[in-house]
Formats: C-alpha cells, sequence, structure tokens
C-alpha cells in the first residue's frame, strides 16, 4: 500500500487539475488545469514503467553489468515513448487553446468563463 | 457479394416487414384518387374575383407582410403548456464551458457507482 | 456556495474516491507483465540497429504514432496561422 | 513587445549559436542518446524564441516571413512521410526500416557502450529524427512568432 | 503478385497516407494558385476513395485483412507459449469498411461543397489543409487496430474540428464554441489516455486483439471501461455531454459540419469497438465461464437505453424551442444519435440466461437484440445523410440570404426552388416518413425495442412526431409566408451547391427505396463482424477458440 504512493501522487495531480477546471472562473487558470491534468496522466504512465532499480534502458552509456543481465536490469520503454507523444499532444493543445483565448479575450473583453455565454439553451 | 435480387426483397423487421415499393405503387393510386375526387369540383370558380378574397367579419385584409407569422411564434400553445419542461431544460442549458466538464464528471461517477455495484455481485 | 458547487463537489469527492481505489490496485516497481517491453529491449540492437530503446520504439516500432504525433503539431500549426489570419471584413 | 536592452541582446547574440549547436547535436544524436527530433529541435526552437524576447517581435516579424515558415514545416513533415513511403517502396511495407543492414548508410549493429562506428547505426531513424527537427524547429517558431506579434499589435489592446 | 494485389495488400496504410501526404502538400501546392490546389485536393480524395473501394471490396469477400507497419510478423510468440503485438497494427474488417465509406463519401460531398460555398473567404489553404487532415484522423479512427494509435488520432481530430470551427474568427460564438469544443474533448481524450495506461498496466499491450483476448474485468479493467466508455459517448454527443454538439455545428461554416459529423461517428464507432470486441468477453461472449457478468451487461444495457431515450427527448425539446436555423438542426442530430445508442442499449439489455432449476445452462442473446443492432448500425449511415442534407440546406439558405435565424426568414421558396425540394426531401428522411431512408432503420429499432419495453418504443415513437413538427415549423417559416421585401433579389445558390445536395438526396432516395441493397450488403456484415468478435481476435492471434 505505502509503496502505491506514486499513484495516489498522479491521482492528486490529476483532482488538482479538475478543481481548477470546475471551480476557477479564467480561462488561463481553467488552460493551466488542462495542463496539470495532462502533467498528471504522464506522470502516471512513466510511473507504470518503473522496474525496481532499473536503469534508462539506453545501451549506449549502459554499464556492462547491466547491459548484461537486461531487459531485467532496465525500466519499460514503451510507457516512455508513449509518453514523448502526449507531450507533444499536450503541447499543441496548449497553443491552440491559447491562440483562442487571445481572440475570445479581443472579442468579448473579459476572459470570465461565466460571461463566455452567448450560446445557452 | 453484390445480388440483384437482394433488390426486390422485403425487408423483415422482426415481426413485420417494409416493403419501399407496395408503398409506392399505393401512394401513386392515392394521388391519383386524389386528382378524381378533385376534378368533381365547381366549374364557375374564378381567379382574381372576390371569391378568392378573405372574409375578415368585414374588416378590411391586412396586407401579407403583417399576417406573417414568424418562426419563434409557431406552436405557441405547445411551448405555454409545456413551459415548466422547457424551464428545466433552459436551466440544464448553462453555456458555461466548465459545466459541461462537470456533466462529463457526473456521467463518470455514476457509471463508477453502477458498474462497481453490479461487477462486485 | 450555489446547488452547482454543491453537487460539484460532492461528485468531484466520490469520483476521487473511486481513482484512489482504483490507483491503490496497482502495483509499483514490478510490472505484472512485460513481454513485449522485455522483447523490444532484447532486440531493439539486432532488428533496428539502434543503442536506445526508446527512440526505437518512438520512430521504428511505433512509427506511425509518431507520425501521428507530428500531423498534431502540424495541424495545430496550421490552426494557429489560420485563426490569426487577417480577415477582411 | 518592443525590443529589450542592449546588454540583453548582446548577449542573446552571443548564446544563441550555442544554443542552436546544442538542439542540433540532440536532434543529431536522438538515436543513441536521451532526446531526438522533437527534443533538439525543442531547445533550437527556444533559441529563436529568444531572440524573439530580445528584439522584439515586431522586428522578427519584418525580419522573418511566416509562410516561409510553414513551407519549411511543411517540407519537415513530407521527408517524414517520405521515409516511410521510402520503406514501403525498398522495403515491402508502410516504415519499413529498409537502411539496417544494408550497405549503403547507418548500416552497422551497434554494441554496447561506446564504440567507434556508433554513430552510423540505426537505419532510417536519422533521416526522420533530421525532418522531425526541421518540422519542430519550424513550427514552434511560427506559432510563437505569430502570438507574439498579434498580441503585439494594437487592435488586441482593450 | 500483380500490381492489383500489392495494392490491395497496402491499401489499408495508404487510405490513411494519402489524405495525410496530400494534407502536408497542400501548403505548397497552393502557393502556385487556387484552382490547382482545388483539383489536387479532389483529385487525393477520389484516389482514396478508390483505394477504399478495392479494400472494401476485397474485406467482404475474404474477411478480414490485416496491415503490419514496418514490416516483420503478426504476432511474437514467446518459448513460453505468449502471443503478443510489438507493432502497430491496422485490422480491417467489415464494420470499419462501413464506416470507411460514409466518411469518404462525406468528405468528397463536402469538399464539393465548399469548393463553391467557401470561394468569397480568405485563409482558403490552411483551410483544405485542415479539412485533409480531419479526413485522415476519422479514417484513422476507424481503421486501426492499436488502442494508442486510436487516442492518437482521436486527439488529431480533436484539434482539426476546433481550428475548423473557429474558422469564422470575426464571429465571437465560433470562437466560444471553439474553445468549449476543444476543452471538454481533450478533457475526455486525457481520460481515454488514463483508461489506456490502466488497460495497459494490466497486459502489457496496446493491441485491441491482444487485450480483448486476455480481459479478465476485473477492479482496473471496469474502471478503464466507465473512463473509455464515458470520453466516446461524449465524442459522440449523448446528453448529459451533448451541450459542445449544437454549439459547434451551429457556429462552424456548413461545409465543415457535414465533415464534422463523419468525426463524430467516428467516436461512436469507437464506442462500438470497445463495447462489442475490446470487452467482447463480458457483453458479448456467451460463454459459460462469462456467466456472472450477463448481470453487468444488462445494467450498462439499461443505463444506456435510458441515456438514449433522454437524448432523444432533449433533443427534440430543445430543437422545438430554436430560433437559429443550424442550431435547430444541431439538436436534431442530438435527437439522432440518441436512436443509434437505443439499439446498443437493446442489444446488451436482451442478453439472459436459461437455468435448469438452479444451474445455469446457456446464455444467449434475444432474436430482436440482432435486429436492434442492423437498425442502429444502419442508423448510422441514415443520421449521417439526412442530418448532412439538412445542414447544407441550411448553409445555401446562409449564403443566399446571409441569414440564420428563422424570425427573419420567409418566402424563400419562391426563389430557392431546388433547395426547398431537397429541404422537404431531407425533412420527411430524418423525421422517419416513409418511404425514405429513416424510416426503414427507425422501424427495425423500434419492432426490436418494443419487444423488450413497449413504452420506450411509445417515447420514440412520440419523439420522431415531434422531429416532423419540428421541421414543419421550419419549413414554414423560412421558405412559406409571404414575400419579403429583402429576399426580392435572392438568387437560387451556384451549380456546386446544388451538385452536392442533389448527391445526398440521390443516394437518401435509393436508401430508402432500396433498403435491402444496403442491409444485406454493408450493414449485415458490419454487425456479424461486431457479434463474432472471436474471428476478429483470431485472426491476429492465431489458435484462439
Amino acid at each position: 500500500m505505502i509503496f502505491n504512493i506514486p499513484f495516489i501522487a498522479v491521482v492528486a495531480m490529476i483532482f488538482i487539475g479538475l478543481y481548477a477546471v470546475l471551480f476557477k472562473r479564467n480561462l488561463v487558470k481553467i488552460v493551466i488545469g488542462i495542463s496539470i491534468i495532462e502533467s498528471g496522466v504522464n506522470l502516471f504512465l512513466i510511473t507504470l514503467g518503473y522496474r525496481e532499480g532499473g536503469v534508462v534502458p539506453i545501451f549506449t552509456s549502459a554499464p556492462s553489468d547491466v547491459a548484461s543481465n537486461a531487459p531485467g536490469s532496465m525500466v519499460l520503454p514503451v510507457p516512455q515513448a508513449l509518453t514523448l507523444t502526449s507531450i507533444v499532444i499536450g503541447v499543441a493543445v496548449l497553443a491552440l487553446m491559447l491562440s483562442l483565448i487571445m481572440h475570445i479575450y479581443r472579442h468579448y473583453g473579459t476572459l470570465d468563463v461565466r460571461k463566455m455565454r452567448r450560446l445557452k439553451e | 457479394m453484390f445480388s440483384f435480387e437482394s433488390i426486390l426483397e422485403t425487408l423483415k423487421t422482426g415481426s413485420g416487414f417494409w416493403d419501399p415499393l407496395i408503398w409506392v405503387i399505393i401512394a401513386a393510386l392515392a394521388f391519383l384518387l386524389i386528382y378524381v375526387l378533385r376534378s368533381f369540383g365547381k366549374k364557375e370558380f374564378k381567379e382574381k374575383t372576390e371569391q378568392t378574397q378573405s372574409f375578415l367579419s368585414g374588416n378590411p385584409e391586412y396586407e401579407k407582410e403583417q399576417m406573417r407569422i414568424k418562426g419563434s411564434n409557431v406552436y405557441w400553445g405547445f411551448i405555454e403548456t409545456m413551459k415548466w419542461a422547457f424551464n428545466i431544460l433552459r436551466k440544464i442549458h448553462t453555456g458555461n464551458a466548465s459545466d459541461y466538464v462537470l456533466w462529463l464528471i457526473i456521467v463518470m461517477g455514476f457509471l463508477f457507482i453502477v458498474v462497481f455495484i453490479t461487477g462486485a455481485l | 456556495m450555489s446547488t452547482r458547487n454543491i453537487v460539484a463537489a460532492v461528485m468531484f469527492s466520490v469520483l476521487a474516491v473511486f481513482f484512489i481505489l482504483t490507483a491503490l490496485m496497482l502495483s509499483f516497481g514490478a510490472p505484472i507483465k512485460s513481454q513485449m517491453d522485455d522483447y523490444i529491449i532484447t532486440h531493439t540492437q539486432n532488428e533496428t540497429g539502434t543503442n536506445s530503446a526508446v527512440t526505437t520504439i518512438v520512430f521504428d516500432y511505433r512509427g506511425f504514432d509518431t507520425l501521428g504525433e507530428a500531423t498534431i503539431l502540424f495541424g495545430a500549426v496550421s490552426g494557429v496561422l489560420m485563426i490569426f489570419r487577417r480577415v477582411k471584413k | 513587445m518592443s525590443e529589450m536592452s542592449k546588454i540583453v541582446r548582446t548577449l542573446s547574440n552571443i548564446t544563441f549559436p550555442f544554443i542552436m549547436v546544442f538542439g542540433l547535436y540532440v536532434i543529431a544524436h536522438g538515436h543513441l542518446t536521451p532526446g531526438g527530433g522533437f527534443q533538439g529541435g525543442a531547445v533550437a526552437a527556444s533559441g529563436c524564441v529568444m531572440l524573439i524576447v530580445a528584439y522584439g517581435s515586431t522586428w522578427i516579424f519584418e525580419k522573418i516571413k511566416v509562410s516561409r515558415l510553414s513551407a519549411f514545416e511543411s517540407l519537415g513533415a513530407l521527408g517524414f512521410i517520405g521515409v516511410a513511403f521510402f520503406g514501403l517502396i525498398f522495403g515491402g511495407y508502410f516504415f519499413n526500416n529498409f537502411l539496417v543492414r544494408t550497405g549503403i548508410l547507418f548500416n552497422i549493429i551497434p554494441e554496447t557502450g561506446f564504440t567507434g562506428s556508433e554513430f552510423n547505426t540505426a537505419g532510417v531513424l536519422p533521416l526522420m529524427n533530421f525532418a522531425v527537427g526541421v518540422k519542430v524547429i519550424a513550427g514552434v517558431f511560427a506559432i510563437v512568432v505569430v502570438m507574439a506579434y498579434a498580441s503585439s499589435l494594437k487592435e488586441w489592446k482593450q | 503478385m500483380n500490381w492489383f494485389e500489392t495494392i490491395t495488400m497496402h491499401s489499408p496504410a495508404l487510405i490513411v497516407a494519402v489524405p495525410l501526404l496530400a494534407g502536408f502538400l497542400t501548403p505548397l501546392v497552393s502557393r502556385i494558385n487556387d484552382t490547382v490546389r482545388n483539383l489536387f485536393v479532389l483529385i487525393m480524395l477520389s484516389i482514396t476513395g478508390i483505394l477504399i473501394a478495392i479494400l472494401g471490396y476485397d474485406v467482404l469477400t475474404n474477411g478480414i485483412r490485416t496491415y503490419v507497419f514496418g514490416g516483420g510478423n503478426t504476432v511474437i510468440t514467446l518459448p513460453s507459449g505468449l502471443m503478443f503485438h510489438v507493432r502497430i497494427i491496422f485490422e480491417v474488417d467489415s464494420m470499419n469498411i462501413f464506416m470507411v465509406i460514409i466518411t469518404i463519401i462525406l468528405a468528397i460531398i463536402g469538399i464539393v461543397y465548399s469548393l463553391s460555398f467557401m470561394k468569397k473567404e480568405d485563409g482558403l489553404d490552411k483551410y483544405y489543409t485542415i479539412v485533409l487532415i480531419l479526413v485522415t484522423s476519422t479514417l484513422g479512427m476507424e481503421l486501426t487496430g492499436d488502442l494508442f494509435n486510436f487516442f492518437v488520432f482521436l486527439e488529431i481530430s480533436c484539434i482539426t474540428s476546433c481550428a475548423l470551427i473557429a474558422f469564422w474568427v470575426h464571429k465571437g460564438e465560433a470562437l466560444e464554441a471553439a474553445l468549449k469544443y476543444i476543452v471538454i474533448s481533450s478533457i475526455a481524450a486525457l481520460f481515454f489516455l488514463f483508461a489506456l495506461g490502466l488497460l495497459y498496466a494490466q497486459y502489457n499491450a496496446l493491441n485491441m486483439a491482444t487485450i480483448a483476448n486476455a480481459i479478465q474485468f476485473s477492479i482496473i479493467d471496469q474502471a478503464a471501461l466507465i473512463l473509455i466508455i464515458a470520453a466516446l459517448t461524449m465524442k459522440a454527443g449523448l446528453v448529459p455531454m451533448h451541450m459542445w454538439l449544437p454549439d459547434s455545428y451551429g457556429e462552424a461554416p456548413p461545409s465543415i459540419t457535414f465533415i464534422l459529423i463523419a468525426a463524430t461517428q467516428a467516436g461512436l464507432y469507437g464506442a462500438f469497438r470497445v463495447i462489442f470486441t475490446l470487452y467482447g468477453n463480458v457483453f458479448n461472449s456467451i460463454n459459460l465461464a462469462y456467466v456472472n457478468l450477463v448481470i453487468t451487461a444488462n445494467t450498462i444495457g439499461w443505463v444506456l437505453v435510458a441515456l438514449a431515450i433522454i437524448t432523444i427527448i432533449i433533443g427534440v425539446f430543445m430543437a422545438l424551442i430554436q430560433t437559429d436555423f443550424k442550431r435547430l438542426i444541431g439538436f436534431t442530430a442530438v435527437a439522432e444519435i440518441g436512436y443509434i445508442f437505443l439499439g446498443i442499449g437493446v442489444r446488451l439489455a436482451s442478453k439472459y440466461v436459461q437455468y435448469s432449476g438452479s444451474s445455469a445452462t446457456a446464455i444467449a442473446f434475444s432474436e430482436y437484440s440482432s435486429i436492434a443492432l442492423n437498425g442502429s448500425i444502419f442508423h448510422i449511415i441514415n443520421d449521417c445523410l439526412d442530418i448532412g442534407l439538412l445542414f447544407l440546406v441550411a448553409g445555401a439558405i446562409y449564403y443566399a440570404t446571409k441569414e440564420t435565424s428563422l424570425d427573419k426568414m420567409g418566402g424563400l421558396a419562391r426563389n430557392m426552388k431546388y433547395t426547398t425540394v431537397f429541404f422537404i426531401i431531407g425533412l420527411l428522411a430524418v423525421s422517419g416518413m416513409p418511404p425514405f431512408n429513416g424510416f426503414a432503420s427507425k422501424l427495425m429499432l423500434y419492432e426490436s425495442t418494443y419487444q423488450l419495453n413497449p413504452i420506450i418504443t411509445i417515447i420514440a415513437v412520440l419523439a420522431s412526431i415531434l422531429l416532423l413538427a419540428v421541421f414543419v415549423k421550419v419549413f414554414y417559416s423560412a421558405f412559406m409566408g409571404p414575400e419579403q421585401q429583402k429576399f426580392k433579389e435572392v438568387k437560387e445558390v451556384p451549380k456546386g451547391m446544388l451538385i452536392a445536395m442533389g448527391a445526398v438526396v440521390v443516394i437518401i432516395i435509393i436508401f430508402g427505396l432500396f433498403p435491402n441493397l444496403v442491409i444485406n450488403n454493408i450493414v449485415q456484415p458490419a454487425a456479424d463482424a461486431l457479434t463474432n468478435y472471436t474471428t476478429y481476435i483470431s485472426k491476429v492471434i492465431p489458435g484462439v477458440i
């Protein structure tokens, strides 16, 4: 149980982000919350791939004893690759959201999410 | 893969069936019947006479522009009767972005409760 | 404290409880199964001639994901440039 | 935003080449060390963004055509997908690593640890890394230039 | 191995790669001039359509076809007997083919429409680039057999749809709709990624068939199922997560909305695939080993039925009080989504166990469940065509009069004769009037739902009648009535838009008059591919069942 603290940290990060999305009114804070959720999910993927006492799965700089008894001595590489993809996706989403927010501030004159309600009913 | 006979089959829907070709034939017969009935109409009807004027209890007829009903006034009675339902619906549809996320969270929690209870059985 | 905030807080905590329940079921530091990753680590040098297993996955074993990733960046750049275009009204 | 003081500009002039060289190093050694096209491209693009901060977005926007940047980006993306299509043509499968174990280039099976022939490995991966690096530099730079210039325009000020 | 064999073998990759290559090339091609760019886009999409036709013929005749990216053997077998995948695999069965055909039809018609609709706009090179990438992402979502690849394409479709919804940047509402859409769909996609990680931690695999082979439905699997279902139903627009849908559909350019419908249906396809294949052991298996999971399947089925009924009611009622033309059609699109989910729910809820005494002897689906599934799958394509046609008509009216509010319209039937005829056909088709295509699928849904529970059927039929009432209101206020002064010199829309709308109308009439043509040739194979999920697994993992 106590060894699941990394996963608890992941859940904490995800829900901190969700708190920002649900209860904050500033659009920029909502976007920050989405980035925090995404960091939590990335941390989750990385944490899944950890192996007790493993090293980074790169043979160039690996010590000879580690490379000799691979793969048992290396962390899982697939979650790291997935995380790389996920990070770039997050960058793209962030850029698009921020540029939309700039335009919205120009049109609405405010960043309050409660005033951004021309499309209701 | 493609068979021409399958075009003319009838669609079996469990207890019933549906064949559009029969429907088309019946519709054509119905239109023919309508035409026959229409041909029994009065012959002395004239266009552009006072026969075509609408009788508004002696009042002069408005011009066409004012006699038009706007789109939001159609079904006024129905909407007025069901006002309680429409008020609830209007209350749900707040155009607030974080409310959209809140609905996602609500559905997620509901599914968690339902599935964990039934999955534990 | 409006009704919306009360509902939000309640569902928020319910979901948090379920997430923590799920997280406590996982095992940290000792993956349950690792056949795919072991295969990749042991065969990365012979199959793709790469010393870095992560780069092997990113560009060779799962290269199509990386193409989609590049497509996402491309689409984001095109979208930003389209949003910031000069609109003649 | 307007340009900053002369100290900042001089220091950015001095550090800019080092940042670019480091970014290109990360791109080139993507198949040997942690890093790769995306990371190195991000480093190099951050160097370009430093120039925007130092010299002001309007100056950069006049110096650089954004349409040319987007053309560069599509060239990088075309290089990436082109390598994949070459894999379809030469190797018989989409995204096939058709260069490894052939006598052309990047074809050596590496040894563990630092060996003399380590750079000449990994088949088509260095090519993909380079294409992605070009793409990321151009893309991120274009995004930042456009957003900075738009935020510096007058009608965006309330 | 002649060239046709080669093209057929590589077509799953080429179907995704060709529009993607076109999208990367469009910024360079558009530097020449506009006509070359438009021709280029059309030709590339036509090539994709030809490839889809080849692949579809092959799959419908020879069965499932797989494609391994990067070559190598499909499945790695360890000495211990473990079998798994390392590379990304495209696995194409009849359901994928069905969805891909819908997507390419909508994409080509939407491009033809936008060639004349968007002629006066600027920034068109970026527009066509992003449209091509959106079509690519939709095709990829519908072809892939790998979960993480599905997530990547989901994000691509999210980003490109958001950028296209915000195309009219001078309207604040468009930006607002785009921001709402990207906020909720990126959060949903992140939850999808979290669920994917849970499945990866369990089975150390990302391939759908591998996970479906090993699925155990432990607590972690249940959590993953919940997160994935919530994310994908949000993508499909199920109530109460539907509120982004009328915003986006109403504010995007109509030619974009026509393609966005295909992207929405791709999320729906993901829900189909997850429920019926990835969790096939739970919802789809008649193996007595899974007898204790029948109650879970029934529960999920009834939840889906309830949500579908609420979806239908809310969609129709909200559509009744709208005054904006495109937003009204958006709410009716929500109602149509409800009909599709009704079929899935009936299928899941009709699973039952036969007991002899106290011991279970067999698990079976009621015979009407297959009809429900057929009707649900058939309704997908009808929904796309009908709602799409109505959006195209709305776009034509906007093109001619620069108006979307119903209060300001009136008497348009005098000047726009073809558009009026097209709207009448779309009206009758979407409200399920015979002999158009909406009637056949809705009839199948009604008949199967009636055997599950008559009250649900009554509500659905009443909602369908209300749908007709909604569109009669639209027809009266937009086309009928006395002629308006400001619409005296309104012209009929250009030929390109008329050709696009006419093509949809022709397809609608053919589907309506010969429903068996569709059901026997593509709908029934798709339903079979969904129901026997073991063939899907054993195609990539030999020796299973």
